[in-house]
C-alpha cells in the first residue's frame, strides 16, 4: 500500500477565492493509499515546505502530490524539498488546480469537484512514480568546427583562445572564405583581406587549433559531449609537410586554363595551384579532374620541378577520428546563380538576364573579385568581354530574392548595402561612368548603415531606379537594359557596358547532406534552424551543436562575427563542467519483448536509439534489440508510442502512468467517486469508503 | 488497485437514472508540455474562463501519444476526447508532433470506419501563447458535447449488452 | 488521344491558317482534336476590362463545353488560352470566385477540367521523342526565331515554361530539326490591336521585333497567337514605306513548320497565306 | 500446373541436396477434399509432397516469423506473387535476412477459397507474374488486374451512415472468441508479445467481451496500417468471420491517399508510420 502525501496549496486567496481547498485536502486524504492530506495558505513558502518534509519523515511518505500552481512554476521548487527530506525527487508531482481550475473557472460545486479529481489523477500517478537519478555525462572538452570561413575562423579562435582543443574543418584548399574574395567591406571600406587575413594566420598557428583543409565532414555519431566525427582528407596530391609553398610547381603546370573558384571564373588557374597568394596553408593542390597526369597519364611537370620532392601522386583520401564534445557549423553560403545549370537544381529563373551567356553580366561576387586589388584585374574596373573600362554600369538587386514566383522569398539581406557599396568603388575608380542601382526597397538597418547607402547616392551620385528590369540584351558593343521606374511611371532602356546582378544568398549547395549527419533540421530553403528563433539563436535543438554565420540564413560580416563568437561562448559553456546532469525523462526498452522491427530506431528526432546484439558467452547472436541511450533521448516519447507491442516505455510517462491516469478519472456511468461528495453531516466520515 | 468487479456492476445499476439529470460533459485532453499545456496555464494567468468539464492528461510530446489512450478514456466514460500539442514547426522535439499528424489520420480514418461519432474526437495545435485559443476549443468543445449529450452509443458498444 | 478543341474566332477567320495547319498536324501525329460544339468567342481582350466576373463566366461555359470529350481542353490562340486558364485557375483556387463565376455562368464548375496549349499538349503529353518519330522532312539549317510576345508565357499562376524565359517552342521545332536562334525580342509585345489606332507606334514595336530576330540570324518567325502573326506579317509593308526598313522576314505558326516537317503538303498548312511569303525560303530548304 | 509442381520439386530437391536451404517451406496435398495444406520439406526425398494449384490459398510467409524457421541457417520458400509482398513487409522491418531465404516464386493465375469464389486479391491482382525471387516456376502470367475490386469492397461500409456502420460492427465484433486466428495467420503480426497480452498495464481487455472486442480489433487494424498487404489470411483464418478485410481495405485507402504508399511494393521504402512529411494532410486539426 502506498504512503502518498497530499498538499493542497490556498496560494494565497488565488486558488481559495473559487476552490474549497479544505474540502479537496479532507477528501483527498480518503483517496487509497493517501497517508496525509493537508492544506495550508502559501505551500511554496519555507513554512509550507517545512510541513511538506516533516510530513515526509513522520508518515514515512513514498510519494508527494503537491496541489497548487502549474508544475511549470513550481515542480523545481517542491522536488528540491522533497529530496532534502530525502525522498527521491521524481516521487513529487504537481497537480494544477490553480491556472488550469480555479484561475479559469467560477466559485461553484463542480470546480472544487475538479480540484478533488485533479488530484485524485496524480495521486494515481504518483502511486506508479519510480525513483529516477538524473544521468550524468561526461564531456569531451574539445571542439569541431566546420567551415573555415570568417564565422569558423573566428569560433575556433575564441574556443582555442579559451585553452580548448579545436578541429577546424574547411572543405576548400586553404580556409578564408567569401569574406577573402571580397574587395572593401561596408560600411567602412577597408580591405577585406587586410582584416582577415591576420585571423586566418592565427588559425593557421594557434596550438590549440588542428586545421584540415580540403576535408569534409564525413561521418558524426554520438551525442552532446560525446561526439565521434569521422573526417575525409581528400587527396591532396601535395605532402603539406614538405611543401615549402615556393609556387614552382603552378609556374611549370601546362594545364593552364581552369576557371579560377576564387576568382569566380573572371581569371585562369593552374592545375596544381594554391587557390589565392595569402591562401592558410599556402600549400598548393592537384586538381585531378584537370590535371594533365590524371587525365592523360603523362606529365608530372610538377613533381619534376618540386625542389621539395613534395608531389604526391599516389596520395589517396584519408579517414580521420576525431573525438569532440560539442560542434560548430558554420558552412556559410554561396550565391544563387541564374545560369541554367546552376548548382541550385530546385530554383529556376532570370535566364531573361543573360547571366552565364554574356561575359559582361556578372554577379556581386564577381564584382567584388573586378575590384579587389588582388583580382584578376589588380582592382581596375574593367568589363570582363574586352577588358574595356565600363562607362556604365547597372547593378540589379534582388534576383532571386523576395521573388515567390521564382521560388525564394526571403530577402538576402547583404545586396542593399553591398550593392551600395560597389556604386562607391566603381565611382572611386571611373569617375566619369555612371552606376545606376535597380531596387525593390532599400533595406539599411545597422550602425551607419543608412548613412552609407545615402553617401552612395548623395556624394558618389549613383542613380536609384526603384523598378525592376524586365529583360537584358546585347545590341552591339552595348547591353540593353530594359526596366521600370516606377516612381516616374516610365519604362527605361539604358545602354550599359556592364551589369552586376545581386543575386540571392543561399547555403551551401547540397549542405542538407551534412545537416543529416549531424541531425540537425534545416528550413525549407536548407538554412539551419536554430532552437528558438528569438531565445535560443545560436543553438540548434540537437545539443552540443552550435549554429554560427550564414548557414543559417542570410547575414553580413559583423553579424557572422557576432554569432561566432556567441557559438563559442555556448561551447565554451559545455567545456566548463566535467559532467552534464540530465533530467532522468529518458525511454527504456523491454529487450524481453523488442522484435527489432526498428520503428523506434527511424522515428526518434534525435538519433538516440540504436541496434544492439545481443550474444551468448562465446559471441553467438542470440537476439537483436533497440537500445536507448539515455545521455542523447530528449524523453519526447515517440518511440513508446509507436511500438507495436509497447517494448519501449517513457520514464515519468510510463504506460502505467497514464493508463492509472485516465483510469482515475471517471467510471463508467458515473462520475461519483466517494471522496467527491459533499458531505452531509459534519464530521461523519464516509460509509461508503469502505467499498 | 484495480477496481472489483463488483463496483461496476454497482454503477451501471446506479449511474443510469442519475445520468439523466445530473449529468455533465466529460472532455479528456491528452496535451504536450511545452505548447498547450503552457497556452491552458496562459489561460490561467490571463484569468480566462471557460467551462470545468475538461481533465487534462500532460504528455511530453503529442509523439508521445497513443491511440489506445483515447481508446482507454472512451472506455472509461469519457464523452469527448481532445488531442493538442505544438504547431508543425514548433515540436520542442522537432518532429513528435509531425509522427503524432500521421498516427491521427490513421486512427482518426480507422474509427470513422468503425462508425465512431467523429464530432467526440478533435485534434489540435495550441501554442503557448495561444491561451485564447485553449479557451475557445474547451468551450465550443463543451458546447458540442453538451448538444450530443453522454456517448450512449459507445458505452452500448462496449458494454454487455 | 482526344482533346476537347477550342479554335476561338481568329482560328476560324482571320488565322484559318493556324487552325488548318494545326489540324493537319494533329492528324499526322494521330491526336485528335475534337472541336467542342456550340462555342463561343472567349471576349478576347476587352472584355477583362470591362468586367472581369463576365469574361470568368464565358471562359467557364467554353469549358463546360468539353463534357464528354476530354477534360483537357486544347487551345492554339494566345488570348484565349490567357482568357481561360487565367478564369480557371481562379477557380479552383479561390471558393467565392469559384462561387461568383458559378452564379454569372449559371453552370457548375468543372474542377477536373485543364485549359491547355497546344504546345504544351505536344511538349508533356505527346512527348519530343515520340514527335521526332514522326518527322519525316527535318526542318534542318531553317533558322527559326521563336516569337512568344506578351501574353502566351505569361503570367506566372497560368505559365506552362519559364515565364520570363521561355524556351517550350524551341524545344518543340528542335525536335523537328529546326535550329532556333537566341534573340531579344522574343517576349516583347507586337503592339496587338493598338494596330488600328496608333498605327505608328506599332509600326515601330513590331520593326524592332523583326530587326531584333534579323540580327540574330533568323530565317523566320514562328508564332504562337493569331493577333501576333498578323501584325509581324502584315505590317511588314507598312515599316518598309513608312520607315524604309525593308525585312522581308515571313512570319508562320510554329504549327504550319511542324505540319510541313511531319509530311504535310503546303497547301495542307496553307503556307501561301501570309503577306510575306514563306514559300520561297522553304523552297530553298527543300521543305515544299 | 502441373508443370509448376514439377518445377518446384526440381529447386526444392536441388536446394535440399546441395545443401543450400535447411527446408523449404510449400503446399502440399492436404487431408480434407482439395484443399492443400502447408508442408516443410526437409530432404529431398519431402520434395516430392510439394505441389502447387488453385488451392493453395495460405501465406506461408507467416512460417517465417516462427521461431524453428528463423533458426535456420537459410530457408527456401514457395511464394505467390501476393505473398511476396509480405515478404518485402518483413524485410522492411528487419524481421528476415534477405540472405537466409531462398524465395521460389510461383506463377499464379489466381486461387479459389474453400467456397469455390475468387479471392479479392485475386480479381485486383497485379503481380501473378513474380518479380521478386531466387528461382521461379511457371510460365509468364499476365496479370489482368480489376482496379474498381478493392473499392468495390468498400462500397457498401462507404454508403452506410455513421449510426449504420457502428451498429454494423457492433453486430460484427459482438461474434469475436478472441482466439486471435487472425493474428497468428497474419505475417506481418510480427509481435512476441502482443499488445493484447501485455498487462502492465492491461490496455486491451482479455476476455470476449465486447468493450475488449472494440479494441482489440481496432488495435489490430490500427498496428496493421499502411503494413498490411491485403492477404487476406486473418479474414480466412476467423471462424466467425468478421470482415476483418474491410478494415484493413479501409486503411489501406486512408494510407494511399494520405501518404501515396502501398504497402509490400518496395523493401528500400519507408513504411508509412516510420516517417512524416512536413506537408502532411493538415486539414482536420484544428
Amino acid at each position: 500500500m502506498s504512503k502518498i502525501g497530499v498538499f493542497v496549496c490556498h496560494c494565497g486567496e488565488n486558488i481559495s477565492r473559487t476552490v474549497d481547498c479544505a474540502r479537496v485536502a479532507k477528501a483527498s486524504g480518503q483517496i487509497r493509499g493517501v497517508a496525509v492530506a493537508k492544506d495550508y495558505k502559501y505551500m511554496c513558502s519555507d513554512p509550507g515546505q517545512a510541513l511538506i518534509k516533516n510530513a515526509i519523515k513522520e508518515h514515512n511518505l513514498d510519494g508527494v502530490v503537491v496541489s497548487a500552481c502549474s508544475p511549470h512554476m513550481h515542480e523545481k521548487t517542491f522536488r528540491k524539498a522533497v529530496a532534502e527530506a530525502g525522498l527521491n525527487p521524481f516521487l513529487c508531482e504537481m497537480a494544477n488546480i490553480r491556472e488550469h481550475c480555479s484561475w479559469v473557472h467560477e466559485k461553484e460545486e463542480p470546480t472544487t469537484r475538479k480540484a478533488i479529481e485533479l488530484v485524485r489523477l496524480m495521486v494515481e500517478k504518483v502511486k506508479r512514480n519510480m525513483s529516477l537519478e538524473p544521468i550524468r555525462v561526461n564531456v569531451t572538452k574539445r571542439a569541431l568546427v566546420i567551415g573555415g570561413g570568417v564565422a569558423g575562423i573566428q569560433a575556433a579562435l575564441d574556443i582555442a583562445d579559451g585553452g580548448h582543443e579545436v578541429i577546424l574543418v574547411e572543405k576548400d584548399p586553404s580556409v578564408g572564405g567569401h569574406m577573402a574574395q571580397l574587395s572593401e567591406t561596408f560600411p567602412t571600406l577597408d580591405c577585406s583581406q587586410c582584416i582577415l587575413t591576420p585571423k586566418m594566420v592565427d588559425v593557421g598557428s594557434h596550438p590549440n587549433i588542428k586545421l584540415y583543409t580540403y576535408s569534409e565532414v564525413e561521418k558524426i555519431e554520438g551525442f552532446v559531449g560525446n561526439f565521434k566525427a569521422t573526417i575525409r582528407k581528400k587527396a591532396r596530391s601535395v605532402d603539406i609537410d614538405k611543401c615549402t609553398g615556393c609556387g614552382e610547381c603552378q609556374l611549370k603546370c601546362p594545364s593552364k586554363k581552369i576557371p579560377s573558384e576564387f576568382d569566380r571564373g573572371l581569371k585562369n588557374r593552374t592545375a596544381i595551384y594554391i587557390p589565392f597568394p595569402q591562401a592558410v596553408p599556402a600549400r598548393p593542390v592537384i586538381d585531378r579532374e584537370h590535371c594533365i597526369y590524371f587525365t592523360k597519364g603523362k606529365c608530372k611537370a610538377c613533381q619534376k620541378v618540386c625542389p621539395a620532392d613534395a608531389v604526391d601522386f599516389e596520395q589517396v583520401d584519408e579517414f580521420v577520428e576525431e573525438e569532440v564534445g560539442g560542434i560548430v557549423v558554420a558552412t556559410g553560403f554561396d550565391l544563387y546563380t541564374t545560369e541554367k545549370q546552376g548548382p541550385y537544381p530546385d530554383y529556376s529563373g532570370y535566364g531573361e538576364y543573360g547571366y552565364g551567356e554574356d561575359p559582361d553580366i556578372i554577379d556581386g561576387l564577381q564584382f567584388e573579385r573586378l575590384a579587389s586589388a588582388s583580382g584578376p584585374t589588380g582592382g581596375a574596373i574593367q568589363r570582363p568581354s574586352d577588358g574595356k573600362e565600363p562607362k556604365s554600369v547597372v547593378f540589379l538587386k534582388c534576383i532571386g530574392s523576395r521573388h515567390p514566383s521564382k521560388g525564394i522569398e526571403f530577402c538576402s539581406k547583404i545586396c542593399c548595402m553591398y550593392t551600395a557599396k560597389h556604386t562607391m568603388l566603381y565611382k572611386h575608380k571611373v569617375h566619369h561612368g555612371t552606376a545606376y542601382v535597380f531596387y525593390m526597397d532599400i533595406r539599411a538597418p545597422g550602425k551607419s548603415y543608412d548613412e552609407f547607402v545615402r553617401r552612395a547616392i548623395e556624394e558618389d551620385g549613383a542613380v536609384y531606379l526603384r523598378g525592376r528590369v524586365s529583360r537584358i540584351y546585347r545590341s552591339g558593343d552595348h547591353l540593353i537594359v530594359k526596366g521600370a521606374d516606377t516612381l516616374s511611371g516610365a519604362a527605361v532602356e539604358i545602354e550599359a557596358d556592364m551589369v552586376v546582378l545581386a543575386t540571392a544568398v543561399m547555403p551551401q549547395p547540397g549542405i542538407e547532406g551534412l545537416f543529416q549527419k549531424l541531425g540537425i533540421s534545416y528550413d525549407q530553403y536548407k538554412f539551419a534552424s536554430e532552437a528558438h528563433p528569438k531565445l535560443r539563436p545560436v543553438e540548434c535543438a540537437t545539443a552540443g551543436i552550435f549554429l554560427a554565420g550564414a548557414c543559417q540564413g542570410p547575414k553580413d560580416i559583423p553579424e557572422s562575427v557576432a554569432q561566432a563568437s556567441g557559438a563559442a561562448s555556448k561551447a565554451l559553456i559545455l567545456f566548463s563542467r566535467d559532467e552534464m546532469l540530465r533530467e532522468p525523462v529518458v525511454a527504456k526498452v523491454n529487450e524481453n519483448t523488442c522484435v527489432a522491427c526498428w520503428y523506434c530506431v527511424e522515428v526518434c528526432p534525435f538519433k538516440a536509439i540504436t541496434k544492439k546484439d545481443i550474444t551468448d558467452r562465446k559471441g553467438n547472436l542470440i537476439k537483436r534489440v533497440a537500445e536507448v541511450n539515455p545521455s542523447v533521448c530528449t524523453g519526447c516519447g515517440t518511440c513508446a508510442a509507436t511500438c507495436f507491442s509497447n517494448s519501449v516505455d517513457l520514464e515519468g510517462f510510463t504506460d502505467e502512468q497514464i493508463y492509472s491516469e485516465i483510469n482515475s478519472l471517471m467510471a463508467v456511468g458515473q462520475d461519483l467517486f466517494p471522496e467527491l461528495e459533499p458531505e452531509k453531516e459534519e464530521g461523519g466520515p464516509s460509509d461508503e469508503k469502505a467499498a | 488497485m484495480s477496481e472489483s468487479p463488483q463496483s461496476e456492476t454497482q454503477t451501471d445499476g446506479a449511474g443510469q437514472p442519475e445520468a439523466a439529470t445530473s449529468w455533465e460533459p466529460r472532455i479528456v485532453a491528452f496535451i504536450c508540455n511545452w505548447c498547450t499545456y503552457t497556452g491552458a496555464d496562459l489561460a490561467g494567468t490571463s484569468r480566462m474562463k471557460y467551462p470545468p468539464n475538461v481533465r487534462v492528461i500532460k504528455i511530453p510530446c503529442t509523439g508521445r501519444f497513443d491511440p489506445l489512450f483515447m481508446i482507454k478514456a472512451f472506455e472509461r466514460g469519457a464523452d469527448g476526447v481532445l488531442v493538442s500539442g505544438c504547431h508543425p514547426g514548433d515540436c520542442h522535439y522537432t518532429a513528435g508532433n509531425y509522427n503524432a499528424r500521421r498516427k491521427y489520420t490513421v486512427f482518426k480514418s480507422l474509427l470513422e470506419t468503425l462508425g465512431m461519432d467523429m464530432d467526440r474526437v478533435w485534434f489540435s495545435w495550441i501554442s503557448a501563447s495561444e491561451g485564447g485559443k485553449w479557451v475557445d476549443t474547451i468551450q465550443k468543445f463543451t458546447e458540442v458535447i453538451r448538444e450530443k449529450g453522454p456517448f450512449v452509443e459507445y458505452r452500448e458498444m462496449i458494454d454487455v449488452g | 488521344m482526344t482533346y476537347a478543341y477550342y479554335p476561338g474566332c481568329s482560328l476560324k477567320g482571320t488565322a484559318i491558317d493556324f487552325h488548318t495547319s494545326a489540324m493537319a498536324l494533329a492528324e499526322r501525329l494521330g491526336i485528335e482534336l475534337k472541336e467542342m460544339e456550340d462555342w463561343v468567342c472567349c471576349g478576347a481582350s476587352p472584355i477583362h476590362q470591362r468586367n472581369p466576373a463576365l469574361a470568368s463566366g464565358v471562359a467557364n461555359l467554353l469549358l463546360s463545353l468539353s463534357e464528354g470529350i476530354s477534360n483537357d481542353v486544347a487551345v492554339l490562340c494566345a488570348a484565349c488560352y490567357h482568357n481561360m486558364k487565367k478564369a480557371e485557375v481562379a477557380m479552383r483556387e479561390d471558393g467565392k470566385k469559384r462561387n461568383e463565376v458559378e452564379e454569372i455562368s449559371g453552370i457548375p464548375f468543372n474542377p477536373e477540367v485543364r485549359t491547355r496549349h497546344f504546345l504544351d499538349i505536344l511538349d508533356k503529353d505527346y512527348g519530343l521523342n515520340a514527335l521526332k518519330e514522326k518527322v519525316v522532312k527535318p526542318l534542318s539549317e531553317l533558322r527559326v526565331a521563336c516569337y512568344y510576345g506578351c501574353l502566351l508565357s505569361r503570367p506566372p499562376e497560368i505559365a506552362f515554361d519559364d515565364p520570363e524565359q521561355p524556351m517550350i517552342m524551341e524545344r518543340v521545332l528542335e525536335a523537328a530539326g529546326a535550329e532556333t536562334v537566341s534573340w531579344s525580342h522574343r517576349l516583347e509585345c507586337c503592339g496587338a490591336s493598338h494596330a488600328v489606332p496608333v498605327t505608328d507606334a506599332v509600326l515601330r514595336l513590331v520593326n524592332d521585333i523583326l530587326a531584333s530576330a534579323r540580327d540574330a540570324g533568323a530565317e523566320v518567325i514562328a508564332c504562337a497567337c493569331p493577333m501576333c502573326q498578323a501584325n509581324l506579317d502584315m505590317r511588314q509593308e507598312g515599316i518598309a514605306s513608312k520607315l524604309g526598313v525593308t525585312h522581308n522576314l515571313p512570319a508562320v505558326y510554329f504549327t504550319q513548320l511542324l505540319g510541313l516537317a511531319c509530311g504535310a503538303t503546303g497547301k495542307d498548312v496553307m503556307i501561301n497565306k501570309g503577306m510575306v511569303s514563306a514559300a520561297p525560303l522553304l523552297r530553298e530548304k527543300n521543305l515544299l | 500446373m502441373s508443370d509448376r509442381t514439377d518445377k518446384i520439386r526440381e529447386v526444392a530437391r536441388k536446394w535440399l541436396a546441395d545443401g543450400t536451404v535447411e527446408a523449404v517451406v510449400g503446399w502440399e496435398q492436404g487431408t480434407y477434399g482439395e484443399k492443400c495444406s502447408p508442408a516443410l520439406a526437409r530432404t529431398p526425398e519431402d520434395a516430392d509432397r510439394l505441389l502447387f494449384n488453385e488451392r493453395c490459398t495460405n501465406n506461408l510467409m507467416t512460417y517465417l516469423k516462427r521461431d524453428p524457421v528463423r533458426s535456420m541457417a537459410k530457408v527456401g520458400i514457395v511464394a505467390k506473387g501476393c505473398d511476396i509482398k509480405s515478404l518485402i513487409g518483413l524485410l522492411q522491418e528487419s524481421q528476415v535476412e534477405r540472405e537466409k531465404v531462398m524465395v521460389l516464386a510461383v506463377t499464379c493465375e489466381g486461387v479459389k477459397k474453400d467456397d469455390g469464389t475468387v479471392p479479392v486479391k485475386c480479381q485486383a491482382c497485379d503481380v501473378n507474374t513474380p518479380t521478386f525471387f531466387d528461382e521461379i516456376a511457371g510460365d509468364k502470367v499476365a496479370s489482368n488486374p480489376d482496379p474498381e475490386a478493392r473499392a468495390k469492397e468498400l462500397e457498401k461500409l462507404d454508403a452506410m451512415t455513421q449510426q449504420e456502420r457502428n451498429r454494423f460492427w457492433r453486430e460484427e465484433l459482438d461474434k469475436c472468441i478472441r482466439c486471435y486466428a487472425c493474428r497468428q495467420a497474419c505475417p506481418l503480426c510480427i509481435c512476441d508479445r502482443c499488445i493484447a497480452e501485455k498487462n502492465q498495464p492491461q490496455w486491451v481487455e482479455t476476455s470476449p467481451h465486447p468493450r475488449g472486442n472494440f479494441s482489440w480489433n481496432l488495435i489490430r487494424a490500427y498496428h496493421l496500417a499502411g503494413r498490411c498487404v491485403e492477404c487476406e489470411a486473418c479474414e480466412t483464418a476467423c471462424p466467425v468471420n468478421i470482415p476483418l478485410m474491410l478494415l484493413n481495405r479501409s486503411m489501406a485507402r486512408t494510407v494511399k491517399d494520405a501518404f501515396d504508399y502501398e504497402a509490400g511494393r518496395d523493401p528500400e521504402v519507408q513504411p508509412p508510420l516510420r516517417t512524416f512529411n512536413l506537408d502532411d494532410d493538415n486539414s482536420f486539426i484544428l
